[in-house]
């Protein structure tokens, strides 16, 4: 009687449990790493060392940093409305990490493999707004309140490129499922196979509005800390404050992968022949995630922040109308030659 | 996609027409901006006009288009011309007014040419998700039509109050709508009379009945759905009434026509009894209620409630020859109330004022003869009195609802004309009796025009009714 | 299947119990931080019924955008909310009334629980099981639909107009970015040299 | 039915552990800092300044403009959805109605544009 509920269906979803809480270990740790990886490459554009005190070449930097957020005192204003204050970074950090139960690491290493992956992931990002707004009015302060208002329409007005750029893959993929798209790029050409070429200027555009959707520089204007000192985070302190800082970076590293998904063949071997193909995918697809992190990381050293008329422009006079045209061109060369039927 | 493909679509004609030209006319409004309005407001009644003229031409052969959601046949002809006739009227109305108010934006005439395609789909609706679309894409641009003058706060206020209590009465509607397609399995009016039979209606479906019929309710403003006439009424600019007036009560009226006979004809004894309630409670409100209102567009709120009543008794009939006379009412009070605002927009002082109270007519039949007889007639003929049509409207109703045995209903119907023409008549008196205080303005041409059109059909339909009695008998024959 | 019906007591006990928070609420944003919860498990429900499809659009359009914008409004609208409540309780006993009423009828509606015959069967005819329901969904909604699909692009481009007519407003004075007279601006243009006597200025 | 709810259950587990760990690191500060409030720290940052009023305040229409075209762009988006899945079943009615739609709603997005809606001031 025990025996058959623990093998039918007691040890399955213990499995599943071990499962998906080796995936967020796992991912924790690398955003660890990552994090890091930002500060150096950060520093290393502007000839500094960055972070080298923690261990060896400072690489557990940001464990001593989890340590000392979780030892700080957690001050919630008095005039801040209690539920929503802590409510908030809960619902980023949440939020974030969700969207990693459908990104496929390698064929069929993916925790939940469902039919309309690219649509949850779309919704996910679309509820980033969430933790900002909620995180901004609960605090009841100025600069919070700005910040909130200027990320929500910030947000909300590159989501609309962000999902024609999507429909422009699914166009070719005719699959909502991740790893199917992934599939779909598995041509004989190996890397000039892969959407970034034939889908070029969605690619770019992709990235961009990526950069928009997480709020990292140059749009990093919610927290714009030279206008609005911390922006929406500005009454934040201890882990309320890390989990804010943790969704934006898993958010970014999932907006990566989703980059390496829909363009750069995910889990593929960029030369389709041996040796390469003998590398396990996972390998394949933390090199990818890495070089778009990497190009995320030098935009933040190079560019300067963009002024919020200019933001909006870009999102709803440039990259909207060219988006909704490539998608229009898309179909049509699709349609009327008939490739990829 | 071949020629067939589109000569099929050709009954659709006319909603292709109106729908196109309405984007036209927005990529014309945004090049060209404000500056642009004038052409636009003669586009759009160019192609309302082209949109009638197509209708007309159209053979009134029954067709279904798209997979049953949406019929032509000579019911849905009728009442479209009637509403393209409603809607080009009042359009043509509102020239003189935007011009005084300032008010020359191009978006005006395109959401009047929107909201008219919204109310053909309506009209030739035949299953519920097609109804439901043609609803929000009248009742949408009917919001913002009301609010157009938003730095007016009355009209601000009407266009809020509408959108709210039309929301709810858009998801009342959307609730029967789902009620009803979870217990008949499908949403085709066809399909849903066929799986409803008289013995066996489920509770279920006729709850969601009731919730559809109380969403119509709403539009053509029947009580207890009425509460934002009045106010509507009165803050919206008074062209955009007497669309509001003429148009969309139309094209509501005709979709609870089909519901109730295309899909619901098995459980009429049902269904009656709401209808019955309703027409009862509109008539009676529409009598009481007007008797003491000092402002002429809110007087002609209360009207209409009371005229939509009297429209009832005659779909309580449940006959052909109930539709019949609701089509033949129907026609004559957008007459009749397309002349009164007419009138109404004629009340311009020599400053430039617009009066809108009834005190504000007396003695105008001694200033302004023609304005004052027409309304006068106007009056007698909402009144009922014979020989003008308004008489013959409500006698068809009663005669229906008399036919269908519906003795009492009528004799409420008599009852509540009789206490309705107090108030009617109290403005005749206003008119010829009264001292005259205020002088107005001279008519501009389009509404003398339509002040003598209207007046003339009110005056001599006795002389030729035969023509519309046919062609009313054979619209309501088509549905039957 | 126990799980999944757990799941079902779950997804709609909380919808049940966070709709009645949202007029329960004391504050606004509550109010729709509740219905946000309410829209989860309403999608949650329909992936029980196996329409994945839809329970993602509702995340997307309802809780993405939609409550977005309810957000917006009432967490920056300056509301007295202690006169709402007023009103509130005012209103109470009639609209209580009005509830009451309409539950007696759904219990009534619930107690005479009845399918017309023919219904089962067209229900049954139209869940495809061997495709995506995405894709079921899209081989008809264009095709099949087509009367449908267009009037929702009507319907939509109505509410772009009628929001641009009732909310627009320009401010006065504003110096706007022209890129293009920026890029387009030469030397020539842009720089002029003028020779200065000492003593004089400009 | 069943194998779709099957790839749903490893979903919410995810969640849920996922849940776990934000609630820990959320909660783990409460149990182990040190706390000690007053006035000053819990006041609202202001530059030194007490705040004068409610941190809560009206502003521009503009923004829920921007709200209203998302809503109505992101409906766009979610009708393409499933057209882009089913793009090879639906032959040229299905393109051409697609195109129509979009059409529509280009002529909307020109007409947001000339009428300067997208332009932040």
């Amino acid at each position: 009687m025990l025996q058959e509920a623990w093998t039918s269906w007691l040890w399955p979803l213990l499995l599943m449990v071990l499962q998906s809480a080796l995936v967020l270990v796992l991912l924790l740790v690398f955003i660890a790493f990552y994090l890091l990886a930002d500060r150096k490459i950060w520093a290393a554009v502007q000839l500094r060392r960055g972070p080298n005190v923690v261990g060896p070449f400072g690489l557990f930097q940001s464990f001593a940093d989890l340590l000392k957020f979780v030892l700080k005192e957690p001050v919630i204003p008095s005039g801040a409305n209690k539920g929503v204050f802590l409510l908030a970074p809960l619902v980023t950090a949440v939020l974030a990490l969700a969207a990693w139960a459908v990104i496929p690491f390698q064929e069929g290493w993916v925790i939940a493999d469902i039919n309309v992956g690219v649509l949850y992931i779309f919704a996910i990002s679309s509820l980033g707004v969430y933790g900002i707004i909620m995180g901004g009015w609960s605090s009841n302060s100025k600069y919070p309140f700005l910040g909130a208002l200027r990320s929500a329409a910030q947000m909300v007005s590159y989501e609309v490129s962000l999902g024609f750029v999507i429909i422009s893959v699914l166009l070719i993929v005719g699959s909502l499922n991740l790893s199917d798209i992934v599939r779909a790029q598995d041509t004989p050409y190996g890397a000039l196979g892969w959407y970034w070429l034939p889908l070029f200027p969605m690619f770019v555009i992709f990235f961009i509005s990526a950069l928009a959707e997480t709020n990292r520089p140059p749009f990093d204007l919610p927290e714009a800390e030279s206008e609005l000192v911390a922006g929406f985070a500005v009454e934040y302190s201890s882990t309320p404050y890390l989990l804010f800082m943790l969704g934006e970076y898993v958010a970014i590293m999932g907006m990566c992968s989703l980059t390496a998904i829909l363009f750069m063949g995910g889990w593929l071997s960029p030369i389709p022949f041996a040796p390469f193909t003998w590398v396990p995918g996972v390998i394949w697809f933390l090199l990818k995630v890495s070089l778009v992190f990497f190009m995320i990381a030098m935009v933040k050293a190079f560019v300067p922040r963009y002024r919020y008329d200019q933001l909006m422009r870009l999102g709803w006079k440039v990259f909207l109308p060219i988006s909704l045209a490539m998608v229009v061109i898309t179909a049509a060369v699709l349609h009327f030659t008939g490739w990829g039927a | 996609m071949n020629g067939q493909f589109f000569a099929d679509l050709a009954p659709a004609l006319p909603e292709m027409l109106l729908a196109g030209g309405a984007l036209l006319m927005v990529l014309v409004g945004a090049i060209g901006g404000d500056r642009s309005s004038g052409l636009i407001n003669v586009l759009a009644a160019i192609l309302l006009l082209a949109a009638g003229a197509a209708l007309v031409t159209a053979s009134p052969e029954t067709k279904v288009l798209f997979n049953g959601a949406f019929t032509w046949d000579a019911y849905a002809r009728f009442l479209k011309v009637l509403v393209i006739g409603g809607a080009l009227i009042a359009l043509i109305m509102s020239f003189d007014y935007l011009r005084h108010e300032k008010l020359q934006r191009f978006e005006y005439a395109i959401l009047v040419v929107l909201s008219t395609t919204g109310m053909l789909i309506m009209i030739s609706a035949s299953d519920l998700i097609a109804l439901y679309l043609g609803f929000e894409l009248q009742s949408l641009a009917l919001y913002v039509i009301a609010a157009i003058h938003r730095d007016n706060l009355r009209s601000t206020e009407a266009g809020l109050k509408y959108f709210v209590l039309g929301a709810l009465s858009s998801g009342m509607l959307l609730y029967g709508c789902s009620l009803i397609y979870g217990y008949a399995g499908t949403i085709s009016f066809a399909g849903i009379a066929q799986s409803v039979q008289a013995g066996n209606a489920p509770t279920g479906l006729i709850f969601g009945l009731v919730f559809l019929f109380a969403g119509l309710a709403f539009k053509v403003s029947a009580v207890p759905f009425h509460m934002w006439t009045p106010d509507v009424y009165e803050g919206a600019p008074t062209p955009v009434t007497a669309f509001f007036a003429a148009a969309p009560k139309v094209a509501a009226m005709s979709v609870f026509v089909r519901v109730a006979i295309d899909a619901f004809p098995n459980i009429l004894d049902q269904w009656r009894q709401i209808i019955v309630f309703i027409s009862i409670a509109s008539m009676m409100l529409g009598a009481f209620a007007a008797i003491g209102q000092s402002n002429i567009k809110r007087l002609l709120a209360y009207s209409s409630i009371g005229n939509v009543g009297y429209i009832l008794v005659g779909l309580s009939a449940g006959t052909s020859n109930g539709v019949q006379s609701v089509l033949i009412y129907l026609t004559v009070y957008v007459i009749m109330t397309l002349g009164c605002f007419a009138v109404v927009l004629c009340m311009r002082t020599k400053d430039g004022r617009l009066v809108e109270n009834v005190d504000d007519l007396a003695g105008l039949a001694r200033t302004q003869p023609l304005m004052g007889f027409v309304m006068a007639m106007m009056m007698f003929s909402l009144a009922g009195i014979p020989p003008l049509a308004g008489f013959f409207a409500k006698f068809y109703v009663f005669l229906a609802a008399i036919e269908a045995q519906l003795y009492w209903l009528a004799v409420i119907g008599v009852v509540t004309s009789v206490v309705g023409a107090f108030y009617y008549l109290r403005i005749v008196k206003i008119i010829y009796f009264d001292e005259a205080t205020i002088e107005f303005q001279r008519m501009p041409f389009e509404l003398k025009a339509i002040i003598a059109l209207t007046g003339a059909f009110v005056l001599f339909y006795f002389i030729f009714p035969a023509p519309m009695v046919a062609v009313a008998g054979a619209a309501a024959n088509s549905l039957f | 299947m126990t799980l999944a019906s757990a799941f079902f007591y779950l997804f709609a006990g909380i919808a049940v119990a966070s709709a009645f928070m949202v007029i329960a609420a004391k504050n606004p944003v509550h109010s729709v931080l509740y219905l946000i919860l309410a829209f989860f498990n309403a999608a949650g429900l329909f992936l029980l019924l196996g329409a994945e499809f839809l329970a993602m659009i509702l995340v997307v359009v309802y809780v993405g955008a939609v409550a977005v914008l309810f957000l917006f409004v009432v967490m920056m609208l300056d509301v007295d909310f202690a006169e709402l409540r007023e009103g509130f309780l005012q209103y109470l006993p009639i609209g209580g009334l009005v509830g009451i009423i309409v539950l007696v009828e759904l219990v009534l509606v619930v107690g005479s629980w009845a399918v017309a015959p023919s219904a089962p069967q067209a229900i049954a005819e139209r869940t495809p099981t061997d495709i995506t329901n995405a894709e079921a969904l899209g081989r008809v909604l264009y095709t099949d639909y087509l009367l449908f699909f267009q009037l929702s692009g009507l319907i939509l481009l109505v509410a772009m107009i009628g929001a641009i007519v009732l909310t627009l407003r320009h401010k006065e004075g504003v110096k706007r970015q022209n890129i293009a007279a920026q890029v387009a601006r030469t030397k020539a243009a842009g720089l002029s040299l003028h020779d200065v006597k000492p003593g004089q200025g400009l | 039915m069943n194998a779709l709810l099957a790839d749903y259950l490893p979903l919410a587990i995810f969640i849920g552990v996922a849940l776990v760990i934000g609630l820990a690191l959320l909660i783990a500060p409460f149990l182990v800092a040190y706390r000690s409030p007053d006035a000053e720290k819990l006041s609202a940052y202001e530059c030194g300044f007490n705040a004068f009023d409610d941190a809560r305040m009206k502003f521009d229409v503009r923004f829920y403009l921007v709200a209203i075209l998302f809503i109505i762009f992101d409906l766009e988006v979610a009708f393409l959805f499933p057209w882009a899945v089913a793009f090879r079943d639906v032959g040229d009615l299905g393109f051409w109605s697609m195109m129509l739609f979009l059409g529509v709603l280009t002529i909307g997005f020109v007409y947001e544009w000339k009428k300067g809606a997208l332009e932040w001031d």
